[in-house]
């Protein structure tokens, strides 16, 4: 393994911002926001540089620390997963930046101010540390690596420090120490029986065995506690619901995607041949079961953020049905194929989408001074790039048309049709009408005309919109953007019935069942047949919903969730070792 | 005899821990939380690791236990309430069943490590007169994996800064923690400045060690921390302001004189966090000597806690 | 002489092991905080010291010995400091004690 | 036995005892006691495995033993910011439980002061 051209750009896209940290530290007063906007745009520049190298040649980027090549040296790397991420991250980073001027400027008058000047610093300090997710290629350095992510988004939690914020930043603190005490366990059983610590390394010496499936499930089970797949959620809610707005798009958009893009690292680059079918079986229920429960849940909520925060947990699962889709049964190993490349654009598109989502709905609590949803009536006339910014965030996230989502979802159903697993295209199409139903909902509220014209108690920025309406648009665009390098066949006439039946599908899939799981449905002009009919069957899914959210209500219990995740860990460790 | 005495160590380090876990009063699982510490310590040294000993002696049992005791003095009056808490005896049980089935999975793969273990000592040894360095630990620490000895002062900083972050907005730019009062004539004042001088001359030794014996910037910053603390703690000085100039100069010098060196290795000897033939040693010097400061500074201001005191302008 | 040593080592060290030993049950026995800093503090000074006198006699060079002898003056330091605050930790929670 | 496999063993127990301890004591102080028992645990298992790897003249692997130094750095910067986070709770809310916070459609001013 040598340097690769274009390699010392990987060390930057790390180097950048953190430099940034100590420079905003340093310099203090207003400079963090000025230091920050800055790095924004030159860390966009050097992604573009890495994506640049890595398309000249066409093979992964490599740069070794120092000069010294692993086992004894640190390498980082940039593969095509990485180079896609950075790009992302580089571009929703940006978003958030410009969102943000608005919320996060310090006051006149003021040499110095905490929000201020500890948010600019922790957006920096997020975006290097996920970078450095990506770029590294040790476990080690991996782990370090977690763990600043986790010190940078903690504290994004509790900006506003009140007690309900602090005490949801300590049970993401505490749970996350958790997951990345297992991540080490499982890290130095691999370096205690292979020597190395390097991916590229370990890839080649791994082999089924005791200390290879312990570390596989302790290191799975700790990333997905850190990524708050169900049921290891318990911190992500009142964390992602309680933030400042850019805070939330920051941590919802970008901080889970670190553990969640470690983990493909690990399955697909670590071990994909001592991963079981079982065991890609098993992390697909776990998302399947959080895209069900958790679109239930999300339709009970009263308030938008929360919503938005249930629906990151939804979207979650989401990103996990691709581990299953990608197991190549004949070969018994994990091959990195449509189901992969499916994979990432979706978690692209959460990424643009989410963001844009939180950054709306931050806009709307600004002007309004709440987020209920069932206030939110007129706010489309008032508001209307805010809503438009939401509604289009809401388009990718079904997965529809014209939507890189809609990309990513037929890349997922190719998978699933192409390795016969056809319970899989159940379960992608019902997420689909899932995360349909409760965008709906929300449109529906805002949609509506109120009595008299809403009156706003604040005036929000244009251009924080208009950044939130720019991601929104992003997630969209990359439709186009993917169909460069995917085939052709994929998608041939875009207006075509056999292309519009899902999107119709989806929309009134989704407005039913809004109707009938919303906390408080959108009132229907029916008539008293059609609610002697309805009624029933609002009862029915009262009670369904109900039990659903008296489940995550229990799941969020800390000695539930915890035993949770050490069950989840000794389920991994079964399917591993049993399922071969 | 050696046998026996690891066992005794073994089984009292476990008694000491299950006190920790299980002591009713929150008080004396810390009392017993220090002195595992402090047995851990002896454990690295039978486990040749006397610079992981150090540290531990340092970090692990002094500034983690200080930073513990000085909280468990401050939610005193929740204890009570927590007790409440308690989850029944279902869920305990089923709680120790799967730590329990963990455990015993673990130590199956403990006793099928691979033997002869996988080793990367060969390798330190073969490439270890590049560096300049006699302890292989540096080497490691500076030059092998430079990398994360740099983000490891990076984490430190975000802690920091994290810390930092919790301050009432009032008590932004003022002084961290609270003031400590002590009889400027009393035996600890007296101590107080007695030591330091002491205390600086032997954790400038560690440090200065290091290079070739256990040792480094790591043990002798906490040493030099644990300075600065005793002469707060006797009321001589007060934590600085969070705003002033010389401190956050402090803060990021330690890294960025690790960031420029290893850029410059970029230019002159063709990677980041390379050292040109021959300026191996003394650039790592440079960068130890540049980063303990600052991690003193970091370790001292981490006990201190977050801003409390409104500024005077 | 060296019979002579050999005593002074065997006495000194078994009259600072004692010493160590009484100190570990006034910590177990004694009722508070500021009777067990008593005990303890006596097991510091004096148990290590006598153990160090006790092995003055058999260390190679005048350096050795001056570092056993540091040693136990560092610990006099260190020991005093936390005794100290422990001491005042105690007072200002119940002035009474 | 030998050392490295005794505490190894020990190592194990430890990580097993503060999973246990981090699951069941409700206090916030105490699960970051119990966080760094099973933190020391994963650290003196690592500490083994490099005593293992003794050879080349040096009586443990340096390398492990390295990542060992920026293991336990790690693990207290944790500690800090977990302690400055709890203390600070304490100071804004009064109580420090972690139990759930009471859903917003029951009581909207629940938790916050």
């Amino acid at each position: 393994m040598t340097t690769t051209p274009g390699g010392l750009l990987l060390a930057m896209a790390v180097l950048v911002p953190f430099v940034g940290v100590l420079a905003g530290l340093v310099l203090g007063g207003r400079n963090p926001q000025r230091v920050a906007l800055l790095t924004l745009v030159l860390g966009l520049g050097i992604a573009a540089a890495i994506a640049d190298a890595y398309l000249r040649s066409g093979e992964a980027v490599v740069y070794l620390l120092g000069g010294w090549e692993p086992p004894l040296g640190v390498a980082l790397r940039a593969d095509g997963l990485s180079v896609v991420m950075l790009l992302a991250v580089a571009v929703v980073i940006g978003g958030i930046g410009v969102y943000a001027c608005a919320d996060f400027g310090t006051p006149p008058g003021e040499p110095e101010a905490r929000r201020p000047f500890t948010f600019w610093l922790l957006l920096l300090a997020v975006w290097g540390s996920i970078n450095l997710v990506f770029v590294s290629g040790d476990l080690f350095t991996l782990y370090v690596a977690l763990e600043l992510l986790t010190f940078a988004g903690v504290p994004l939690v509790c900006l506003d420090g009140r007690g309900e914020t602090l005490r949801a930043a300590l049970r993401y603190l505490l749970f996350a120490l958790l997951g990345s005490v297992l991540y080490l366990l499982g890290a130095v059983l691999l370096y205690g029986t292979y020597g190395t610590l390097d991916i590229p390394l370990l890839a080649e010496r791994v082999r089924p065995e005791p200390a290879a499936w312990a570390a596989a499930a302790l290191m799975t089970t700790g990333l997905l506690a850190k990524t708050a797949l169900f049921p290891l959620h318990l911190w992500l809610p009142p964390a992602h619901a309680g933030a400042p707005a850019a805070a939330s798009a920051v941590l919802s958009a970008l901080v889970v995607k670190g553990s969640w893009f470690l983990v493909i690292r690990l399955w697909f680059d670590v071990m994909p041949g001592v991963v079981t079918f079982p065991s890609a079986q098993l992390l697909g229920a776990l998302g399947a079961a959080a895209i069900l429960i958790f679109s239930v849940v999300a339709l009970r909520q009263e308030r938008l953020k929360l919503l938005i925060a249930y629906s990151t947990l939804a979207q979650i699962g989401y990103l996990f049905l691709m581990f299953p889709l990608a197991f190549d049964p004949a070969a018994g190993l994990l091959d990195d194929g449509s189901a992969l490349a499916g994979g990432m654009l979706q978690a692209i598109s959460h990424a643009t989408a989410k963001a844009a989502m939180f950054m709306a709905a931050g806009s709307i609590y600004a002007a309004l001074g709440h987020d209920r949803i069932a206030g939110l009536a007129g706010i489309a006339r008032a508001m209307p790039i805010s809503v438009l910014a939401f509604a289009l965030g809401g388009v990718a996230l079904m997965g529809i048309l014209p939507s890189g989502a809609y990309l990513a979802k037929k890349l997922l159903l190719e998978a699933a049709a192409g390795s016969g697993q056809w319970w899989w295209e159940v379960v992608l199409q019902a997420g689909g009408v899932l995360t349909g139903s409760y965008v709906v909902l929300v449109l529906a509220y805002a949609l509506r005309r109120a009595g008299a014209p809403v009156e706003l108690k604040k005036s929000v920025s244009r251009i924080a919109q208009a950044a939130a309406l720019a991601l929104a648009v992003c997630s969209l665009l990359l439709a186009g953007a993917a169909l460069g390098p995917l085939p052709r066949t994929l998608l041939k006439n875009p207006l075509a019935l056999a292309e519009l039946a899902p999107v119709l599908l989806t929309v009134l899939g989704g407005g039913a069942l809004a109707v009938g799981f919303g906390f408080r449905p959108p009132r229907l002009p029916v008539g008293d047949a059609a609610s002697a009919i309805g009624g029933p069957v609002r009862r029915a899914t009262l009670a369904v919903g109900g039990a659903f959210e008296r489940a995550d209500g229990v799941l969020r219990r800390w000695p539930v969730a915890s035993i949770a995740l050490l069950l989840v860990a000794a389920l991994f460790g079964w399917t591993l070792v049993a399922g071969r | 005899m050696m046998e026996a005495l690891n066992a005794g160590l073994a089984l009292l380090l476990l008694a000491l821990a299950v006190w920790t876990i299980v002591a009713r009063d929150a008080f004396a699982a810390v009392a017993g939380f220090i002195a595992y510490g402090l047995l851990l310590t002896l454990a690295w040294v039978q486990l040749s690791g006397v610079d992981v000993a150090l540290t531990e002696a340092a970090i692990g049992g002094g500034l983690t236990g200080a930073l513990l005791i000085g909280a468990v003095g401050r939610l005193r009056d929740t204890e009570a309430t927590a007790r409440v808490e308690r989850p029944k005896a279902l869920t305990r049980a089923l709680a120790a069943l799967v730590a329990g089935a963990v455990t015993v999975a673990l130590a199956l793969c403990v006793l099928t490590l691979p033997d002869p273990a996988p080793t990367l000592a060969p390798d330190v040894a073969a490439n270890i007169a590049a560096t300049g360095v006699g302890n292989p630990i540096t080497a490691v620490l500076l030059a092998f994996r430079a990398m994360d000895t740099l983000l490891e002062a990076i984490v430190l900083v975000f802690a920091l800064i994290g810390v930092w972050s919790l301050a009432p907005d009032r008590a932004w730019g003022g002084r961290p923690g609270v003031r400590h009062v002590a009889d400027p004539n009393g035996i600890l004042a007296y101590i107080a400045r007695v030591l330091p001088p002491i205390g600086i001359i032997v954790g400038m030794y560690i440090f200065w060690a290091g290079a070739d014996h256990p040792g480094g910037k790591f043990q002798g910053a906490t040493i030099l921390a644990a300075m600065w603390l005793l002469v707060m703690m006797a009321g001589l000085t007060d934590a600085p302001p969070i705003s002033r100039a010389w401190l956050r100069i402090g803060l990021v010098a330690g890294p960025l004189v690790f960031i420029a060196i290893g850029l410059a290795g970029a230019v002159t000897a063709g990677a980041f966090l390379a050292y040109p033939d021959g300026y191996a040693k003394p650039l790592i010097i440079v960068i130890e000597l540049a980063l303990m400061p600052t991690l003193a500074l970091i370790l001292a201001l981490l006990l201190v806690g977050a801003p409390q005191r409104t500024i005077q302008r | 002489m060296s019979v002579a040593l050999n005593v002074l080592t065997v006495v000194a060290v078994v009259a600072g092991a004692f010493f160590f030993l009484a100190g570990t049950v006034g910590l177990l026995r004694f009722p508070d905080t500021l009777t067990r800093l008593h005990a303890l503090t006596k097991a510091d000074n004096l148990g290590l010291g006598l153990v160090v006198l006790g092995l003055l006699p058999h260390v190679g060079s005048v350096l050795a010995g001056i570092k056993l002898v540091a040693i136990w003056l560092l610990v006099l330091l260190s020991g005093a400091v936390a005794s100290q605050l422990i001491a005042r930790a105690t007072r200002q929670r119940d002035p009474n004690a | 036995m030998n050392e490295a496999t005794l505490f190894a063993l020990c190592a194990v127990l430890l990580v097993g005892a503060g999973l246990y301890g981090l699951i069941v004591n409700p206090h916030p102080l105490r699960k970051i006691l119990a966080f760094n028992v099973v933190g020391s645990g994963v650290f003196l298992l690592l500490g083994a495995i490099a005593r293992r790897g003794a050879g080349a003249g040096f009586g443990g692997d340096p390398v492990p033993q390295a990542l060992l130094i920026t293991g336990i750095v790690v693990a207290f910067s944790a500690t800090a910011l977990a302690v400055a986070l709890l203390l600070r709770l304490h100071d804004a809310a009064g109580s420090v439980t972690l139990a759930s916070e009471v859903p917003p459609k029951v009581e909207p001013d629940a938790g916050s002061r």
